[in-house]
């Protein structure tokens, strides 16, 4: 299982997923229209570090993160 | 030094004070500070911010790193929470020998934090706290999770 | 609001304090100022400073104009006299609406004022004055005097 | 009558000069070597105000400052 965090205004509870890779979280999440809207303009990161690649394989208690669009100042 | 994280606006003249007596006796030609305020528009009380402090660490240090080849140290402080208009909720500061890099440093700096520092910010109307969403930027590989077909 | 000039090396809290107090209240988002100190190099003692000041002025004033048609504010201290290593001869500083005219603004302000301010730089090595030549830039139009034949 | 003064580190006292523009003046100027290597790279101000013509006309009185390079900050 992996953790998925919604960050800032996402306003969505943690939660936890069966997942290989992060092709299996994005088909997951993408279930969801109110999640998906969030993904086309959001950054992934995982285990807190921002990640390029959707082939990562994930293990057990991997934490991955969805970071929508920023504003920082 | 690490980013200094402040609940509430930033006193800006304590801060400045407390980095110039760190640059105090060292061979820094050049301190430039960027001090953030506030400002009054669009009928708004305060803005307001989460900050995601694993990730906002990990890009301040590489902007240590990148500071470092330089020879230069990079400086950050940002509020958590409420900041009222006409007050600051940002500063940011470059220290370095020399003035020409400082300059392009303070500028490289402060247009990356703003584009990829993961803080999301919020206005405060009429005491709801409502999304910046258009003034804010997706983030570098932003889309990664989103459904293509 | 003029050109600051002191005897000596400029108090630099003092200076950016009361700076921070003409901006309170006011709808400035971005505050930069750039805080110039004497670096211990080639053993000198001290940097010492010539300045014309009516041209400084002009110069000046040019700026502030500059400043106003984008909507921001310039402020400038520079030290008369002997300014010891460590501490500031000169702080330049904007203030803007926003972010990037902020950045844009004092980069241009600080490399112009480098060229084109009417202040001479000279050494204090062993009790003597020496003039900075190496270091000093040419001002525009420079030469027009020189014989051509 | 004009005043030529010499500022910063030329180190020469205010001379005064019978002149009707600035290409008299820099004969005169460049008569003397010790004045002449900093022509070469001194800006020129009459009353004042930075010029960039030897051809404007001088007046009883006025005043020509030798702006050698510069360095502040």
């Amino acid at each position: 299982m992996v953790k998925i965090e919604f960050l800032g205004p996402i306003g969505k509870e943690t939660i936890e997923l069966d997942a290989k890779n992060l092709s299996d979280v994005a088909s997951e999440l993408n279930k969801d229209k109110n999640i998906s809207i969030w993904l086309e303009k959001s950054a992934v990161a995982l285990n807190d570090t921002i990640v390029n690649s959707l082939d990562l394989p994930l293990k057990d208690g991997d934490r991955i993160s969805i970071l929508p669009p920023v504003c920082g100042g | 030094m690490m980013v200094e994280i402040y609940s509430g606006p930033l006193d800006v003249k304590e801060i400045l004070s407390k980095w110039l007596d760190e640059i105090d006796g060292k061979n820094w030609g050049a301190f430039i500070p960027f001090v953030g305020i506030v400002r009054e528009e669009d009928d708004i009380a305060a803005l307001s911010f989460d900050i995601y402090e694993p990730i906002l660490l990990k890009w301040f240090e590489e902007w240590q790193e990148k500071a470092k080849q330089r020879g230069a140290i990079v400086k950050m402080a940002h509020s958590l929470g409420d900041v009222p208009i006409f007050t600051s909720s940002y500063i940011a500061a470059v220290m370095s020998p020399k003035r020409r890099a400082a300059l392009t440093l303070i500028d490289e700096f402060v247009e990356d934090f703003k584009a990829n520092a993961p803080i999301w910010k919020y206005d405060i109307v009429d005491g709801k706290r409502v999304y910046a969403q258009s003034r804010s930027t997706p983030m570098i590989g932003a889309g990664l999770l989103s459904k293509k077909d």
